[in-house]
């Protein structure tokens, strides 16, 4: 989970990684400019690569200045998102721009110390263009840092003097930082020196494994909570997450209602595959609660943009029984309008046809516009006849 | 003999008292495979479906020494002990179905299990099945049926969709393997394309992957060395980057994990790529130039 | 260095471990006693196998009761020092009584965890007697201890049901107590389960590496501060230590004044070969400077046991010269009345004889009883000399 | 060859800025040690009696690619890392002169550098020497001469009386190592006879023990396997019990560590036993049956 660069430095900060000193500045809160020391470098808090080019950093030299800039970021849309937030710091004069990384290198299962005296640009370019200009330190998983390798490191940047030792502090508390937080990525590209040969961190970015945050309390007293791995949620990705659902909002036609999150991504695939536009990606999870269930539908269902719902469950874990009780519950209670088309197979599939087939004879009304096909019936086909319900209802 | 699983082999639940791993355990039994024990602390003396439960990994090896695989169902809070405790006691093979580890944890076991030589799978995964003979995990035995394809897929639901359409096309599994949906997996792609590789009972391997991570690249390079042939499924073409699709290994982290690379990757070392599930079948019996079951 | 028992059962609050609910009272704190639940144990602080056998333990039913046992204990001596404090702590109903200790195995260079299902006794008695009631699980050094671990060890005492898992919570808080710490050992001895089934360490014993004591800052909040290995310091060694020299007393009357630890205990050994009786042990340590090496002689002087000197200067890392401008200085100023036997030699010899011939032309007078031999007088002469020359002085 | 070192060994000093090091790096130097670099973070570019100053040990041995042995010097609690740093830059004896090392971290150090085959000499070491050919540590050299004895001792100031007295009865040293004062030591007792034993420069063995630890009883069985005579002198006889005497390692906890526990340990096994200092060459020369110098 991205973190935006503002609540990393507020971990760095915690951590007493060395950050320039600077304020948040959203729509409500203004008054906190007057604690700033010009000239200051504004930030636009956004997930963006190249944000200097875009536009999303500025520089003002004084408080007229800066609050122009500030209003005129302020609710800005970028790449899909609103700029709520920008960050003020003091502007610090650079002598050298470093980068300074500890990331978990995904081929060789080893946690990666990552240096390079070319800080300041994409360090993707750098390994790109010149690959010698980037030290690697690996380490084993858990492994505590001895403070020889964090100055082997430190010293690897050729900082040298008190520097030396001003860096070896940085790289011990960077990883400890990435221990500690269960991060998978914490990384300072730039780390500078400033003319007064300090060393800051001048942008920080933090990715937190979001399976581990149960582990650090602290992170919501820093304003930090769960949500996309980059961006925020939608308020029906918000309301899914409360009840515990993997719910992600796409921006098709078609209700995706499957059963298994490595289902949900194959549906969405092939839904587009045969020319439909999912709606969501969804995943129900190992054995779903009737309750969650029934608001896994409603989430689709109430979704206006929904033109038709496709179901799939294959009972392995959870039990077709128990699916089809579901569906019929929030059928009859809800009474949709919308198709949907479905599949049920597996584990207690004859027990839950039996149930389906006898609401459907009490409630045939309700139940005019919904199928529910079985083994037999091609999981393809299926979605083939979702996507043309979907079709006959726009027009 | 069937690859990680086979109907000799005995294997303990670490978990075992709770609702699903109780569940399964009965599924399990009735599939045939040799459940010996379970492990729950502070469980001795009880039984689940008529298997004693132990404290310690420990203590039921030392009634049942012939025990070598483990499935561990425990909270993910706790499957990095588990898995370790397994390590620690001698156990050989540990089936992860516990999801949402939390990566440090699945690294730093990873890195024990290595070290050990021991393997694990998952984790996140739906488990093992070898049809016919053993079922270790939580597939739907219905979906499955015996056969001389081997399948390897991240995901549990596209496992049983893959046999599936594999069945109604007449063919089946040697054995089918899930990987996990989580990011850091014990097991991955090119390890158990070895396996199948040198598994006498299997004709063609079928490998399903998704978006996020490198393991399906990784593996690339191995077919074009395989005797055998590859069918490669891979799902989240669709899919919206930055964003985790359920299996918190199932995300497109800036260019790494797309559906395009994973693709573009195996095609070019000689894999067959499916573009749906009902491609596959026609696939695998084009490639072996027969009709086999 | 060996902890009290209620320093060690504070550290054990402070780590969560369960040890019974009590007060420590000395002279001054008898007010105390209002907070205890009756019936209590009365147990003196003393370091003392057997405290049961030797009266160190009571009980008492009431608060009149209490009060009479604790006033008799208080100011009693037991082993050469006296009785200070008592810890009264609720009675516990003992079901029974296991042992359990983390140390540092001396043969394997590695941390030990131990259990018997024998407690309340000694241990060294059970290592004896049955072997096989005492299990054994080691670690490396510096490592974590998995959960699964500390559940084995408990499994391995038989602790089951909810009892397994506090169980194994307790190792986990033994061990990490020892590791966090610098622990040499970490003994519950008895660890007890009570009538209710609970977990209590009804004694504890900790004892602590001196040497890394500053990494452990908190010590001093619970009032532990250094001392010797066992036992109080008297207040020359207070004073010594305060002066960063390694001080004992010893109830002989010859002053050593050696170079360096080692020599300082073969000094002490010579002594009494030779029949002599050594007033205390000194270490002037690695390089003293002259202000230390002044502070020695005083420590040595001002005993009014000291009947004479025995002193050696092996000039190595330190140098003769410098040795000899401290003793000068400190003979000139204090004109001490007591005869000094010593030996000096290696480096810069001659310029440190210079320096003594010097000193005696001016000040013959206070120099009548003071001897400085050199490279080629045997040591074990100049230490026979020193006996006969407290042996005269004492007549 | 003499053990540990010899002339032709290239060694460095970890914190050789500090006032000790230098000073005794100048001695060292003097002595005809070859001491190619000095290590001290943050000083690069210094020099120390004309020994360049490195940051660190991989920098120094990027320069000075055949120093194999280092001294460490560095205050206590920066003791562990600096041996962990010359462990992992590939130095392969590291003589530890800083005393009063935490015991936690010496265990540490000790266990990574028996895993990796590295000897420690220390903490608390007063040094090795071979007279005449090197001194490494801050032994004084008047208190040496070349010969054919090995002498071995925990404590500095004994190491030279042992020696001196040795010298004043016309006998000589092959090599003198202390192996230091500190509780927890890198190399001990019988590490270094062992070393003497296959060593063709030696004729007998002088040992030195002193209360504290266990190394004297554990090295006594070796003794007797010896070919070499072993003089032992064991100080600490009239040590009052549960207090340190100077040196970290020199306390009797409880019943272990006692003078006598030693001299008994060491008798049974054929050490011949010295009961003052005077006695060593006599006891020397009687064994060797001859006047050796």
């Amino acid at each position: 989970m991205r973190l935006y660069e503002y609540e990393a430095k507020r971990i760095f900060a915690r951590r007493g990684l060395p950050v320039p000193p600077g304020v948040v500045i959203d729509r409500n809160s203004y008054q906190n400019l007057d604690k700033v020391i010009y000239p200051v470098v504004i930030k636009a808090q956004a997930f963006a690569g190249g944000r200097g080019k875009s536009g999303l950093i500025q520089f003002a030299s004084d408080h007229t200045e800066a609050l122009e800039k500030i209003s005129n970021l302020l609710g800005q849309e970028h790449a899909g998102y609103t700029i709520d937030r920008v960050l003020v710091e003091q502007k610090i004069t650079i002598k050298q721009e470093l980068y300074l990384a500890v990331i978990i290198d995904r081929l060789e299962h080893r946690y990666l110390i990552m240096t390079s005296r070319q800080g300041g640009v994409e360090i993707e370019e750098v390994a790109q263009t010149s690959p010698q200009a980037l030290l690697k330190y690996h380490l084993n998983p858990g492994s505590v840092i001895a403070p020889f390798m964090a100055r082997k490191v430190a010293s690897g940047l050729r900082l040298n003097g008190p520097l030396l030792n001003a860096g070896t502090e940085l790289v011990l508390g960077l990883y400890r930082l990435f221990l500690g937080y269960d991060c998978k990525v914490a990384e300072i590209n730039p780390l500078v020196v400033s003319d007064d040969d300090r060393l800051f961190a001048l942008d920080a970015k933090v990715d937190l494994d979001e399976d581990a945050m149960y582990r650090h309390p602290d992170l919501k007293e820093l304003g930090i909570t769960a949500r996309h791995e980059v961006g925020e949620l939608t308020e029906r990705e918000r309301i899914a997450k409360r009840a515990g659902i993997p719910y992600v909002d796409l921006d098709g036609d078609i209700g995706v209602f499957p059963g298994g999150a490595g289902f949900g991504i194959a549906a969405i695939d092939l839904i587009q595959h045969y020319g439909g536009r999912p709606a969501n990606f969804m995943d129900s999870g190992g054995a779903p609660t009737q309750e969650k269930l029934r608001t896994m539908l409603g989430l689709l269902l109430d979704n206006p943009r929904v033109k038709a719902i496709f179901g799939a469950r294959f009972g392995g874990i959870s039990r077709c029984d128990d699916w089809a009780r579901a569906v019929v519950q929030y059928v009859v209670e809800n009474r949709p309008t919308k198709p949907m088309i479905m599949r049920m197979a597996g584990n207690m599939e004859e027990q839950g046809r039996k149930i389906i087939e006898q609401a459907k004879s009490v409630h045939a009304e309700f139940f005019k516009k919904i199928k529910v096909y079985a083994y037999d019936m091609p999981i393809e086909e299926v979605i083939k006849e979702t996507i043309r319900a979907a079709q006959e209802e726009k027009q | 003999m069937a690859i990680i699983i086979d109907n000799n082999i005995e294997t303990i639940v670490q978990g075992v008292t709770g609702t699903n791993a109780a569940l399964h355990t009965k599924f399990m039994l009735e599939y045939g495979t040799k459940i010996v024990g379970g492990v729950t602390p502070g469980k001795v003396g009880q039984e689940v479906e008529g298997i004693p439960v132990y404290d310690t990994v420990m203590d039921c090896l030392a009634e049942h020494p012939n025990a070598t695989v483990s499935s561990v169902w425990v909270p993910p809070r706790f499957a990095k002990d588990a898995i370790l405790e397994a390590i620690d006691a001698g156990i050989k093979t540990i089936i992860v179905i516990t999801e949402r580890i939390p990566v440090h944890d699945m690294l730093y076991a990873r890195c024990v299990a290595q070290e050990k030589g021991i393997m694990i799978i998952g984790g996140n995964t739906p488990g093992v099945i070898s049809p016919g003979k053993a079922l270790i995990g939580m597939l739907p035995k219905i979906a499955f049926q015996p056969g001389r394809i081997g399948t390897v897929a991240r995901s549990g639901a596209v496992t049983y969709y893959v046999a599936n359409s594999l069945n109604l096309a007449g063919l089946g599994e040697s054995t089918s393997v899930g990987l996990g949906g989580d990011p850091i997996l014990g097991t991955n792609f090119e390890d158990v394309l070895r396996l199948f590789e040198h598994d006498d009972e299997t004709d063609a391997v079928v490998m399903a992957g998704e978006i996020g991570g490198v393991y399906e690249e990784l593996a690339a390079p191995y077919i074009k060395e395989m005797s055998k042939p590859v069918i490669a499924y891979i799902t989240g073409k669709a899919a919206p980057q930055g964003k985790r699709l359920g299996h918190a290994g199932a995300i497109i982290e800036g260019k790494m994990g797309t559906a395009a690379s994973k693709i573009i990757a195996l095609e070019k070392y000689g894999a067959l790529i499916a573009q749906t599930l009902s491609e596959i079948p026609g696939l695998v019996k084009k490639t072996l130039g027969r009709d086999v079951s």
